[in-house]
């Protein structure tokens, strides 16, 4: 779908993260966990393609979108006021397949923070028992007080990464599925330890994109199908992948 | 709906907006009625699958696209058996798009594509590098085109495009060429060169240093030369290269393109193609003008 | 300051930045001190007068600028009479832009010059149309680039640059050929071709038609460019290509460049070459880089 | 000069024109009537070159910008709020020579009524007696109503043009001068009547602009000098040249 929508509030995190609300009730029922959609603010911006953003939260006909600042069209964004304009496209993707009655992990890094967010809702929908790492660099890319938190420079919670004690808390707490979004080099180790021990494991990869819809196979990364590795397409057979399909190392 | 009629070579088309290779597939059904389009040009197929490049293989600058796709497709018979059949159900024409590394290989792929119904011409791309003329790609070479184009111009009565490169000293040299060849039309411009460097660490983004060119940006190169090439040759002109929106479309007919082609803008907005048909078509209306009539009809004319 | 410190050819430049010819002149001097700027290349003259092309002669599209200046210049001895003996005053190198209509006029200007003082070196401008190549450019056909270069490589020990052409099929071939002339340094790139067309009435804008294409939209096709000329000739090279900031200039050193050239974003901040060399003076100072380590350092290696 | 200034006020006259005051002592006091100054606006302006705009007003340290929405640029301008920050180039070009005790004329067409609006004051500071004619297409082009006005439809004022009764005028109210600015062929027809009459008379011109300082050539118009033919800048040589050297028809 494509929807020229106006911003309904705007939530400021820190300096560097902000959500974005919108409210569309054919988007919102539509909208699953791990999809994500291209946006195009509308007026004088000076971007070309659109820019893809994770379904943060969902909430009746209200979807959230939790951004990062990192370049001209996220800080383009941070600009918006309540009213204006952005051209939405999505959902997108494919989504995470939710289990039902598991103890279910979430690691989580930086910004990757946003499409676990919906999806840990869903999870404990679905009567998932849910425990939440999360790690940043420092104070500001923590979230959530409730969860497990670890900053690289020791400024809240525990010092280290998220993988840090990965391996005793899958064990202790019997982990059954595991769901990470964060840095490549985060969820690529995420998935040795868990492929060591047979946890199943998506994770939700990124990829530079233009159409987000699978035609021009901008966003391919490589994945193993019957022990053959094949360009899939992130917007459209990702961006949630099984870990063991994923090739780290191109 | 007369005046928003064209014609490109032997295909009648109900409307000028095309879509540029590769730029436009399937998945836009969901947006766009492929019905209402004046022609469908699919992604380059090869004779071989081809996994493309590694990536990443898009960048964005300011005002145009880079791509390093490497002609990532499934490949010929793939083609034939999976796509071919969902394309072949619309109305419009259909144009199929392949390119080869040899002119034997060239000749293979259009007639394997002969026995397959429901396709009403091909545009050759000739922009790959090839081995006949040293890695160069076959479109810089005007005796290779031209070799090229009445090599297969002899094996179909399907209209037969050849998509020019805009990397060349004189296209006009190679248009002239192809047109010798017996290509009934020309498509043009495919992406100009490019590079991106990080400059903060001096990588190279893409792994194969250069990329293509796209978007608003190459507008004003690809009127240039559709304006050049227009002038030289006798066949008609499938133009693109940046065209965003129908007033972009209207300077291309102007400069002399019986169709114009939309790209990257795709990207952007899916619906584009469906957008630029209809405010043509008002314009026209309101102005009373027929594309026919305005085509090739870029004037000096001193106010 | 060495850090900043680079060479062109002969030449010895306190700083890589300097300007393209055509986009700067005396009137800067309100703005930027002359002799903080790497060097100074002036305008291109030629043998007599030029009044330029009719206007209009400007026009802005996205991100880019048209121009059909036309070369208009005061002639050779206006410029040694009028011009010369302000730039001569400045500290830093002055390289002088001319261009002729024939080998023998190249030549007969570059003699001229030689008898006057205060000069370090000449960019060639090999993109305007002559004779003896049938009106196309010198620029575009490597015999011709490499006659004149030697020709004129042995009537000066001052630096000699070629200023290249963009718009040819393969500019390694171009470039070699001025090196094998003698050349001590390229110069590259020269403007892109476009062309405008108003969508409302078909009016071609600018009377000639084609005008040169520079800003920031050329910026990847430039560095692509630079980064070919750079792996394939020995010698120096001055870039340009719509490079708008220190972060830019960085870009083309990288690919190869020893200097960079700013052009058309002068117009836009007439401070940006001062603004420029004191931030890749603060850039590399606190990275404890030099200029002369990075360039051609644009890299491949695997993350 | 260069100087980036925040817009200190701005009046809006009608859908079309709007007023944007900045205040600098410095270049108020540079600034002569019929100069002008090349704006770029901060921030995610998408235009590439600055925008030529004369000065509308000067008193004490606030400059005016008198602007009509035409494309991008002015459009962008027209959208920019008191605080937001604009870089200006200039004073640039040279200035109308302002006689002193005589009776002068001013004509001006559309927004060509802004560089006269400047001149007008100084005028009057010099003993000058003023008339002022001026023509728009219909009421909105209208700015003043204590001056004679035209309109092509006849919506505000005399329907006409600001030619129909010019002749008559100036030779009733022996007009020993005149200062006109507006569409070029306006121009080239008041300066012919004025040539006729041999009555002084100095046009303001335009031209697509670059550098805006000398440089680049690109604003070049055909002036007569020693009865030859030469391209004179616009931005450095002009705006204001005297219309007898002007060649009108290129
Ligand atoms: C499926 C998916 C979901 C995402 N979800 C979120 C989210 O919920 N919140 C969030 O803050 N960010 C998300 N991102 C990342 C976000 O898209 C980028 O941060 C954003 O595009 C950066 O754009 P920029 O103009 O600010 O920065 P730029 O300076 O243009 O680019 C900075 C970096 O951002 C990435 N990027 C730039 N353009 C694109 C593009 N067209 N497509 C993909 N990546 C690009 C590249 O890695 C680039 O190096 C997601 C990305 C993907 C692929
Ligand atoms: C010396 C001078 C003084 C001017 N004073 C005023 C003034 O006081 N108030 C006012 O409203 N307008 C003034 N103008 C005109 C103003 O500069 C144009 O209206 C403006 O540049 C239009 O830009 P745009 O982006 O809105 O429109 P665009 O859509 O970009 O262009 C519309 C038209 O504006 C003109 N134009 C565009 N870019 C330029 C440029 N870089 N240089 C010159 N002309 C251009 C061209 O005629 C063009 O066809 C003046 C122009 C000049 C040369
Ligand atoms: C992502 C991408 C993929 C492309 N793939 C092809 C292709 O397979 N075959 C081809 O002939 N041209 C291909 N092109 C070139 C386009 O068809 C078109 O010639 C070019 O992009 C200029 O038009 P535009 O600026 O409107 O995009 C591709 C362009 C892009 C951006
Ligand atoms: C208005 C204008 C005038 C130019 N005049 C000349 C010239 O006289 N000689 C020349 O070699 N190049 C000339 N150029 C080309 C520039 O020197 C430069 O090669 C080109 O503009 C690309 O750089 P840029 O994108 O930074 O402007 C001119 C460019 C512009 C925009
Ligand atoms: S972004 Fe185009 S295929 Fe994924
Ligand atoms: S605008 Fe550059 S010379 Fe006038």
């Amino acid at each position: 779908m494509q929807k020229i929508l106006p911003i309904n509030y705007i939530e400021k995190i820190n300096k560097d993260y902000f959500i974005i609300y919108i409210k569309n009730k054919e988007l919102a029922l539509k909208s699953k966990p791990g999809q994500f959609f291209e946006l195009l603010p509308m007026g004088n911006y000076k971007g070309l393609l659109r820019k893809p953003i994770s379904i943060y939260n969902i909430e009746n006909d209200t979807i959230g979108f939790m951004i990062k600042k990192i370049g001209y069209g996220t800080k383009y964004l941070s600009q918006l006021k309540v009213g204006d304009f952005i051209d939405f496209l999505g959902p997108l993707g494919n989504s995470f397949n939710i289990p039902m009655n598991q103890k279910v992990m979430l690691i989580s890094g930086g910004i990757g923070y946003a499409p676990l967010f919906y999806l840990s809702k869903e999870l404990k929908n679905k009567h998932n028992s849910v425990i939440w790492i999360h790690g940043g660099r420092s104070e500001k890319d923590i979230f959530d007080s409730n969860i497990m938190n670890y900053t690289n420079d020791g400024s809240y919670g525990k010092k280290g990464f998220v993988t840090s004690n990965l391996e005793k808390i899958l064990e202790v707490e019997k982990i059954e599925k595991v769901f990470t979004c964060g840095p490549q080099i985060m969820m690529k180790e995420i998935s040795k330890i868990t492929q060591k021990k047979e946890i199943n494991t998506e994770v939700s990869l990124e990829s530079y994109m233009a159409c987000g819809i699978g035609v021009c196979k901008g966003c391919s990364v490589l994945i193993k199908k019957n022990n053959e590795n094949v360009y899939k397409t992130v917007c459209k057979d990702g961006p949630i992948f099984n870990s063991k399909e994923v090739v780290w190392d191109e | 709906m007369n005046n928003i009629e064209t014609k490109l070579g032997k295909l009648q088309f109900q409307n000028p907006i095309t879509v540029a290779s590769g730029t436009f597939g399937y998945e836009y059904s969901d947006y766009v009625d492929f019905n209402k389009l004046g022609a469908i040009v699919t992604k380059t197929i090869t004779k071989h699958p081809k996994i493309g490049n590694k990536p990443p293989r898009l960048f964005e600058t300011s005002g145009g696209l880079l791509n390093s796709i490497g002609l990532q497709n499934p490949g010929l018979e793939n083609f034939i058996k999976d796509e071919l059949p969902k394309y072949r159900g619309f109305s419009t024409n259909l144009i199929i798009s392949f390119s080869g590394s040899s002119i034997s290989e060239f000749k293979e792929i259009l007639l394997r594509l002969e026995d397959e119904e429901g396709i009403d011409g091909y545009e050759i791309n000739v922009s790959c590098p090839n081995v006949e003329n040293e890695g160069l790609a076959f479109g810089v070479d005007a005796k290779i085109v031209n070799k090229l184009t009445g090599e297969l111009s002899k094996l179909t009565t399907r209209e037969l495009t050849i998509k020019l490169s805009p990397n060349v000293t004189d296209i006009k040299e190679i248009a002239k060429a192809a047109e010798d060849g017996g290509a009934d039309s020309l498509s043009l411009i495919n992406t100009l060169l490019g590079m991106a460097i990080d400059w903060k660490t001096g990588k190279i983004y893409f792994k194969r240093g250069l990329a293509g060119y796209s978007g608003p940006v190459i507008k004003p190169v690809a009127l240039n030369l559709v304006y050049q090439v227009a002038k030289t040759v006798n066949i008609p002109i499938m133009a693109m290269g940046g065209i965003s929106n129908w007033m972009d479309a209207l300077e291309f007919i102007y400069a002399g393109a019986s169709v114009v082609a939309i790209g990257t803008q795709n990207f952007v907005n899916p619906k584009i193609t469906i957008e630029t048909i209809n405010n043509l078509q008002n314009f026209l209306e309101e102005k009373k003008l027929t594309i026919k009539n305005l085509i090739g009809k870029a004037n000096m004319e001193e106010k």
